[in-house]
């Protein structure tokens, strides 16, 4: 039964291993000047088509777009739900089509209670 | 309870992938919408006007190659027209003819650009702006075989052509003709029915017909408002009253009529090189002009249609050899007035659709 | 066929219903007063003969002793053309009234104009520098412009 | 508590940001008269001796040449031969370049391909200096290599290398795709000479 599941464990081996040099390389290689480092002002300005940016950036900007961020959010995450069943549809049967459908209309509930309190329309 | 919002102001500046070239609009932004926008020109303003007043008039068919980049034939034609009017030069037949299938060439050429950038601007990345290009190096092979340049050719002279025309290129233009119309179909099916343009083009930018007359705006942009303004047609200029060809024209002037008008143009002038193909004379290809061209003291306003509108040179001569005054009347920069107006009240990406539906190119609109 | 309209009979219309505002008038090319511009671009634009309703460009020439201003009209119906010039002998602060009013396809052209020549445009909307940069010395397009 | 949605602009006067960015075009434009000299230095430096450090040498700078990422600026007529070069008929991606990235800071390559104007200088500038080292640039087109045609106009920069340092120049007007698959070569033969494991104040 275990040795079903030992490659995961290289996987997990290979996932460390990855993430060390991901974060350990750069150092690696800025300590052996390959990474060249030249700093200037102008470089840390931010980026804008090559202007100068003007004005703040930190603005009040209209309320509708963090509905939708909301929204998206758990759709979002209904849909990650989903996704294990629906590939093991057919051996999961039945139930699993039960208990996925209770899960679906929780999740509703809070999506008609958004529709209705007009969250969606645009002004 | 609506809160308070500020406003943001945002450079879609010089540098932009989807400005064609270096253009800037200076957005001001209330979350997406924009309230105002300002657009600066100027960045690639080479001072054409005053270097072509310095040297001769045969001298400055060179500058008329960097005027739209996209479109150097027809730029020619059009200083060629401008000043053999002025010195009373008359161009013998079959010179006449090679332009105009190089003009039309230019045309098909320049508004697969159009097309093919503005479905860059409206979100199909490069798909099919690469199945456009392959149609545009088969158009600049055909320019290379005649004048050896593949995008500045300086191949029309005042009087006539530089060269003659090899004997393959006509089987070549026949081949390349017969297959553009089946390539047209292929992005019809593309585009032309693709649900992403509609909704993206339709209803988008509307530029009514008065707007559109009233801000002297010319060529696509005009017909697809419904105006029948064609200067082949108004005021035929070479031999293009010899050919019988349409003018489309569209009825709301949204950014999907002038999408449609550029193809619908590209099916016209494949007719108008057919038909040039079969009346092309023989005889002389340059008429006998002064080696140092003196025209007679006056002005003289030549135009043609060019891909983008009406182009046109507006020559003034003192009796010396250079031009006094030489002023090109940019259909580009005139196309851009009613960008204001049009893009005010507009989400951003909307605005890029406009934008990129009115197909500017920056050479024309800074000279 | 692009008709080239007789100046002649426009100048005659035009002096009926501007009295004093015709300087000269040769074949297709008319010379006004310059403080008559606007009367004359309002009236060109709406008697129904006329009705030139589309600017075809606008641009400007420098001869040494005086500016020309020369409107290229057209109408897009009768498919007739006209052109209009305006002479401005004050060459230090040379002044126009601006047509933006009468044909909004007049705007960039004459901040062009502007820019180029230093021919100030009163009454335009948004009048600076189009192509070169503020604080940039000069107007290029005059004859007397130094590097 | 009943706030106007009406938004406030913030007063963004065009005079005061025209102003501005003229004083920097004037600025940029007395500083920058002479050339800057093309960064060769390193070429003739002769190569590492020691074996482990002169086989990263090549392995790092083999990496390096052959995925070079252009940023996404193009000037005027030139760009349109770059953009053919793009495409699929002379196709740069053989030389894994073909992602044009739009912001300098994705890039490693500034090909400069059309007159730059004094009005544009600036801003070629900031998206040169923008760009992460190790950067390379490309002059290509006779406007950028000295102002080509327009040299002696009032609004044209008379070479590209008075505003930035340029690696590789490339002859033409416009190049044609083949002369600037060329220079990309040169490009590449300069990038595996480079010397990597040294403390340098590179400019």
């Amino acid at each position: 039964m275990l040795t079903d599941y030992t490659y995961v464990a290289y996987y997990l081996i290979a996932a460390f291993i990855f993430a060390g040099g991901a974060i350990g390389l750069p150092i690696l290689l800025r300590y052996f000047h390959v990474v060249p480092r030249n700093p200037n002002a102008e470089k840390y300005n931010i980026y804008e088509c090559g202007m100068e940016t003007t004005g703040k950036t930190w603005i009040q900007f209209n309320f509708r777009y963090y509905f939708y961020a909301l929204i998206f959010v758990t759709l979002d995450v209904m849909v990650v739900f989903l996704y294990p069943w629906a590939v093991q549809l057919k051996q999961l049967g039945a139930t699993a089509l039960v208990t996925i459908l209770v899960f679906i209309f929780i999740i509703a509930i809070g999506y008609i209670y958004a529709w209705k309190k007009k969250a969606l329309e645009w002004n | 309870m609506a809160l308070k919002t500020e406003t943001f102001l945002v450079n879609a500046g010089p540098q932009h992938p989807s400005t064609h070239g270096v253009f800037r609009m200076r957005f001001i932004l209330d979350g997406e919408v924009i309230q105002d926008v300002e657009p600066v020109f100027g960045y690639l303003h080479r001072g054409i006007e005053k270097l072509a007043e310095g040297l001769t008039y045969s001298q400055d068919m060179v500058f008329t190659d960097r005027l739209d980049y996209l479109a150097s034939m027809t730029n020619n034609q059009a200083y060629a027209v401008a000043v053999e009017k002025l010195a009373g030069i008359q161009v013998p037949e079959r010179a006449e003819y090679l332009r105009v299938i190089m003009a039309e060439l230019m045309r098909i050429s320049s508004h697969l650009m159009g097309v093919g950038f503005l479905t860059n601007d409206i979100g199909a990345f490069l798909t099919p702006l690469l199945y456009m290009y392959r149609e545009r190096e088969k158009i600049l092979d055909l320019f290379d075989m005649v004048c050896g340049q593949r995008l500045t050719y300086n191949y029309m002279r005042i009087g006539g052509v530089s060269q003659d025309i090899p004997e393959e290129f006509l089987p070549a233009l026949k081949k390349f003709i017969d297959t553009l119309p089946r390539f047209i179909q292929e992005y019809e099916q593309l585009l032309a029915t693709n649900e992403i343009l509609l909704v993206r083009t339709k209803n988008v930018g509307i530029l009514t017909k008065e707007a559109a007359i009233n801000y002297s705006t010319a060529g696509p942009v005009l017909r697809a408002s419904g105006v029948k303004w064609d200067i082949r047609k108004a005021e035929p200029y070479s031999v293009y009253s010899r050919f019988n060809f349409e003018i489309p024209t569209g009825s709301k002037g949204d950014v999907y009529d002038r999408y449609r008008i550029k193809i619908e143009e590209m099916k016209q002038s494949i007719g108008i090189i057919k038909q040039a193909m079969e009346q092309l004379p023989q005889g002389e290809i340059q008429a006998k002009i002064p080696k140092v061209l003196r025209p007679p003291k006056g002005e003289a306003y030549g135009r043609i249609e060019g891909p983008k509108g009406e182009l046109g040179f507006y020559l003034v001569s003192d009796g010396a050899t250079n031009p006094y005054r030489l002023h090109i009347r940019p259909p580009s920069l005139l196309n851009l007035t009613p960008l204001r107006e049009l893009v005010i009240g507009v989400k951003i990406a909307d605005a890029m659709a406009i934008f990129g539906s009115i197909d500017i190119c920056m050479g024309e609109v800074d000279r | 066929m692009t008709v080239e309209l007789q100046a002649a009979e426009i100048a005659a219309k035009l002096e009926a219903a501007l009295p004093g505002c015709t300087i000269e008038s040769s074949g297709n090319t008319i010379v006004i007063k310059d403080e008559f511009v606007l009367k004359a671009a309002t009236f060109l634009k709406n008697t129904a003969g006329l009705d030139f309703n589309y600017l075809n460009f606008l641009t400007a020439t420098d001869y040494q002793t005086y500016f020309e201003v020369i409107y290229d009209l057209v109408s897009l119906e009768h498919n007739h053309k006209l052109v209009l010039k305006v002479k401005l002998n004050n060459r230090e602060k040379p002044e126009l009234a601006s047509v933006t009013g009468v044909w909004k396809g007049a705007d960039f052209q004459e901040r062009e104009i502007f820019d180029l020549f230093g021919i100030n445009f009163t009454g335009h909307p948004n009048l600076k520098r189009i192509f070169l940069w503020e604080g940039f010395q000069g107007y290029p397009l005059r004859k007397d412009f130094k590097q | 508590m009943e706030l106007n949605n009406q938004p406030q602009p913030e007063v963004y006067s065009d005079k005061i940001l025209d102003k501005t960015e003229g004083e920097g075009i004037d600025f940029v434009k007395q500083q920058h008269q002479i050339q800057i000299e093309d960064p060769d230095s390193w070429q003739n430096e002769e190569a590492n001796h020691n074996f482990i450090l002169a086989s990263a040498d090549a392995l790092i700078n083999w990496s390096r040449a052959s995925s070079v990422w252009p940023v996404n600026a193009g000037l005027a007529c030139c760009a349109f031969e770059m953009i053919s070069t793009a495409s699929s008929r002379f196709d740069i991606s053989r030389f894994g370049m073909e992602i044009f990235r739009p912001s300098p800071r994705q890039a490693d390559l500034l090909i400069v391909n059309g007159t730059l104007t004094w009005k544009m200088a600036p801003q070629l500038k900031r998206i040169y200096e923008q760009m992460a080292e190790p950067k390379y640039v490309i002059a290509m087109g006779s406007c950028a290599i000295s102002g080509g045609l327009f040299r002696n106009s009032y609004a044209v920069v008379p070479g590209v290398n008075k505003i930035i340092p340029v690696d590789v120049y490339i002859p033409g007007c416009p190049p044609r795709p083949e002369a600037l698959l060329y220079g990309i070569q040169m490009l590449h033969k300069k990038i595996k000479k480079q010397k990597n494991f040294e403390k340098r104040k590179s400019a």
